[in-house]
């Protein structure tokens, strides 16, 4: 696991090096957010349990994109066989995307969730509750989809297939993520900490069951 | 004996690409010839661990540098960058204390890439990020990791390609040093007739069988 | 040549034995389905859907099980024979999943009202075909057959979260589906004829899955030999 | 405009050859639909305003999704510049693709729609109406993200930028579409075929436009 | 002349890749030489209209044929598919009606389809998905195109890279027939010195710029 830091860090430091990834994640979390609200109606949208069922949709599709962009990047001139063909590379590999993209989508998440509470005029009733859900809502994301998006690495009709093997998967974490991020909205502290709670199960089952089968995953 | 494929057959979609081929990799240079879809790059990627083997089995080192078709090299990094996160991350995962140490830190690892970057001619371009090279530049960068992580098992796959005749003689010559260092080298070529002046044992294969 | 010749008969020999014994059963079912049983206090004669409904859903749970299991051994051993246990199985459990979705459908039709509505047991089972599609999809996508075996594995031992969640979704929230009726702690609360008849199908159902199974693990072994013979040509 | 029969025909050929792009984009379709009607619930998804609206916003990324798909196989191998090289190539391509895409996001509608109906247990007024409103609709979709694709063919961040660049301009073409469908829905014949006419002129308006300009937006 | 650059000036990205180049492309083979990163490839693209000019002017003739440094066949369709498509696609654009009447229909192209696989040594795998080839089965592939486009003007870039001798050999061949037939055809490689015998013509560049 020690080579998981520095993948982490070259990852990251290509994305800082090229800040355009970044930016049109939250412009896509903004539009997506936007587009959805303009659908069902401001009203709707701003009610507790639908404004942060659409964020945590957002971010799921934000995940997926910027797991897929990560990945392309790998793929272009074989990059990632070099990784691959080093003792411990595969693992390596998978947890050191884990971290940069777990930070990264944080970030989105972050920004994304500001724009959102602007855009529909919401309050906040528990921020400090609302961070705790978001951080650890984050984690279970990549740690599912990376796996996802190398499974259908070298496949055709990859940009399709990674939600549909995706979304199922993350069906629990997107309505314990939902549940606790509309109960700090509402004010509900325990509830709110008790779904964080699942969020953080959650996320390490999904981060454990990653680095074990990511050996057998990344081909 | 450093590495071997014993009676291996490897399946890509519907075709058998490799058939139940040995391969034995000793110290020095050992050479892979066979005409363009006879099975090297397979061969190659299956002693890298990159290829399932249908059967037949594959003794692979902890340790190897495997160099591709394609040059390997992360786009959105620089040259240097590209280098130094191999070395670093070959450090660190290596079982083999004395080579991470050889691999060196801080400085000495600074000057080791410096060094291999001067040496294949790309000092002008080692701060630029790898996608806007030429094809030739960035198989010099890729060729570049023959001298910062020497390795007990090193696998070519076209080494010549895309370069002109002065990288030609950079790679003949590392070939060379490595052999002298009692490492082991598999380069898999179709043409390149000097090779065998330098190759301690010539393989043929075609329609991935010994030929 | 002998034995693969004898092994050859010996495998004909079951599945046509298991051909013969479903078809048998699934008469039985339906004779015992249509007739025998009496017909709902509440619902009428609708309610024999349910001999078609219920078995379906359970046999859909077995085949993904196997399909988890088949999975596993597959990545553990890496033998052929897992991969071909695992891809009869997901089809299997697929169509058997579907055959529930749309038996389940045509049921609620009349007592609910609607095709479908939105409550925990239909989206858990809906979410549940969707990711034994996945599974299909990203198979049918690489050719490499040893690659092929190890993608979908590793979605194989995923997907079997699946059968717990949309085992116990109708305890969650206000379910409008049946509660647990058959397999609840303290013993099946139903008339025993309609008990008995709903246990005939569900063996009914086991042996049809069986058979096509035999055959379909069958079909893909020659497959894979074929494969593996090309090596030979 | 003679070569784009020619390029239509061949991405056809190598989607036939692999119908599974086909499925999985319906797939991803019918994930999308469930997983917003979920979100929203299923009240407010059956409302004529809502259900075309969420069809429509599935489908648009659908095309997407296609479309990029499309153009990564051009990439590989640098199959791309072959075309551009050739005589007339920017415009066939353009054109070919329109053609191609338009088709494959016509029947992943159709299919698409099909399932809706039945997910959300819709009744739909006047069919006729609600395939007219389709099949204009679908013509500005790859009109648009064709364009959008090929400005961003080389690029970092394609994956979100592509959206970014194409809900805005698609926003009148979804408004027009999704009040098509719905009047189509709740049975308003005259009002449905109001706006699908307004759909043709989109189309018409945005294929001219991306004719006249595939030229230089193609790199 | 058939084609020229004059007084060519390209920019990409913060670089000057050519500077003032002047080249003339007339009947029979031009070499373009340089070391790697001289800008050969930047100065074939340019000719055929896949790169912009910062300044300068580039001839391009309505017709060309341009052969890159990849094999530029799309994943997905086989051979005989790729090279059929490409042939229709000339036939239909091509403001020459004799041009396109020579590319032949139904079974005159067919057959001369069947020929160029046969003599790239392609015949079993004509009909597999180009992208399960080997990397000198995907670059013959594309060098078939040699034989069902012909073309007044044609662009290779480093057409050898890994090719088998057998097929290099095959490369010399159609490139002394495009002379015999008057066609003119610009070449870039930085080794093979024996392309000078077939040579009209040699350019030397290095960093952009005539040398
Ligand atoms: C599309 C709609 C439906 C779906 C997807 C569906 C799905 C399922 C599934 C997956 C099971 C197996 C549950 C388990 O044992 O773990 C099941 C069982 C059952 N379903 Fe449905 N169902 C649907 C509609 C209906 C309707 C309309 C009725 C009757 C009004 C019904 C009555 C039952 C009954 C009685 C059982 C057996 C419960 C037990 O004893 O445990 N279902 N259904
Ligand atoms: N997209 C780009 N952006 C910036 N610089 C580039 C880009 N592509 C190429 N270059 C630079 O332009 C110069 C010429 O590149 P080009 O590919 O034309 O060289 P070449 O002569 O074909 O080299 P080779 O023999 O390696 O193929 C190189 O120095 C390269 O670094
Ligand atoms: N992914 C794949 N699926 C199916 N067949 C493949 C695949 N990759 C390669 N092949 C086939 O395997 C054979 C060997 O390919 P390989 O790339 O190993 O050849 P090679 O000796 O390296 O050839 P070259 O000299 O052209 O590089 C070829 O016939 C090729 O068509
Ligand atoms: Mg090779
Ligand atoms: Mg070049």
């Amino acid at each position: 696991m020690r080579g998981a830091w520095l993948v982490a860090a070259r990852e990251l430091r290509a994305d800082a090096r090229h800040p355009d990834g970044f930016a049109t994640a939250v412009t896509f979390v903004a539009a997506l957010v936007l587009i959805e609200s303009i659908v069902v109606g401001p009203q709707v949208a701003r009610e507790t349990t639908v404004a942060p069922a659409l964020y945590w949709i957002a971010l799921l599709f934000a995940a997926i994109v910027v797991t897929t962009r990560s990945f392309d990047r790998e793929l272009a001139d074989d990059a990632i066989d070099a990784v691959l063909a080093l003792p411990g590379g595969r693992d390596a590999l998978y947890a050191g995307k884990l971290i940069a993209l777990a930070a990264t989508i944080a970030a989105v998440g972050l920004v994304g969730g500001v724009l959102q509470i602007a855009l529909l005029d919401l309050t906040l009733a528990l921020p400090g509750h609302a961070l705790v859900a978001v951080a650890l809502g984050v984690i279970a994301l990549p740690a599912v989809v990376i796996i996802d998006v190398a499974l259908t690495l070298r496949l055709r009709g990859r940009a399709a297939l990674v939600p549909v093997l995706a979304v199922p998967a993350l069906l629990p974490q997107l309505v314990a993520a939902t549940n606790a991020l509309g109960l700090a909205l509402s004010g509900d502290a325990t509830g709110s900490l008790a779904w964080s709670g699942l969020l953080l199960a959650i996320a390490l089952v999904y981060a454990v069951l990653g680095l074990t089968i990511a050996g057998t995953a990344i081909e | 004996m450093i590495t071997a494929l014993r009676g291996a057959t490897v399946i890509l979609g519907d075709r058998a690409v490799l058939r139940d081929l040995d391969l034995e990799v000793g110290p020095g240079v050992t050479v892979l010839r066979g005409p363009n879809g006879a099975g090297k790059t397979t061969a190659l990627r299956a002693l890298a661990g990159l290829v399932p083997l249908a059967r037949g089995t594959c003794e692979v080192p902890f340790d190897l540098l495997y160099l591709g078709h394609r040059p390997q090299m992360l786009h959105g990094l620089t040259v240097r960058e590209n280098l130094r996160f191999f070395t670093e991350l070959r450090g660190r995962t290596s079982r083999a204390p004395a080579y991470s140490a050889a691999l060196g830190v801080g400085g000495a690892r600074e000057a080791r890439i410096g060094g291999a970057i001067g040496r294949w001619g790309l000092s002008a371009d080692a701060d630029r990020p790898v996608e806007r090279l030429s094809a030739g530049q960035r198989r010099r960068a890729s060729l570049a990791r023959l001298d910062t992580e020497w390795c007990g098992l090193t696998l070519l796959d076209e080494p010549f390609a895309e370069l002109d005749d002065a990288a030609v003689a950079l790679v003949h010559a590392s070939l060379a040093s490595a052999r002298d260092r009692g490492d082991a080298v598999l380069v898999a070529s179709h043409g390149h007739a000097d090779l065998d002046e330098i190759a301690g044992r010539i393989y043929r294969i075609d329609d991935g069988r010994a030929a | 040549m002998t034995t693969t010749a004898l092994r050859g008969s010996s495998a004909s020999w079951i599945r046509l034995s298991l051909g013969l014994a479903s078809l048998a059963g699934a008469l039985v079912a339906s004779v015992m389905a249509l007739v025998w049983a009496p017909p709902d206090a509440n619902q009428g004669e609708v309610q024999r859907i349910m001999y078609v409904h219920v078995p379906s859903a359970w046999t859909a749970y077995l085949a993904f099980a196997i399909v988890f299991v088949a999975s596993a051994g597959w990545l553990w051993t890496r033998r052929r024979i897992f991969d071909a246990i695992a891809v009869a199985s997901a089809e299997i459990g697929v169509l058997f999943t579907g055959l529930a979705l749309v038996a389940g459908s045509i049921w609620a039709k009349p007592t609910w009202g609607v095709w479908w509505t939105w409550e925990p047991r239909l989206i858990t089972t809906a979410v549940m075909f969707v990711m034994y599609v996945g599974y299909l999809l990203l198979r049918s996508l690489s050719a490499d057959v040893e690659g092929r075996a190890t993608r979908a594995a590793v979605i194989g031992v995923v997907a079997v979260v699946n059968i717990p969640i949309v085992h116990l979704s109708v305890t969650w929230m206000n379910a409008l589906h049946q509660l647990p009726t058959v397999l609840r702690p303290d013993g099946p609360a139903m008339d025993g004829r309609m008990l008995a008849t709903l246990i005939v199908s569900v063996l009914a159902f086991t042996l049809i899955c069986a058979w096509l199974m035999v055959a379909r693990v069958a079909l893909e072994t020659s497959r894979q030999e074929r494969v593996l013979d090309a090596r030979g040509a």
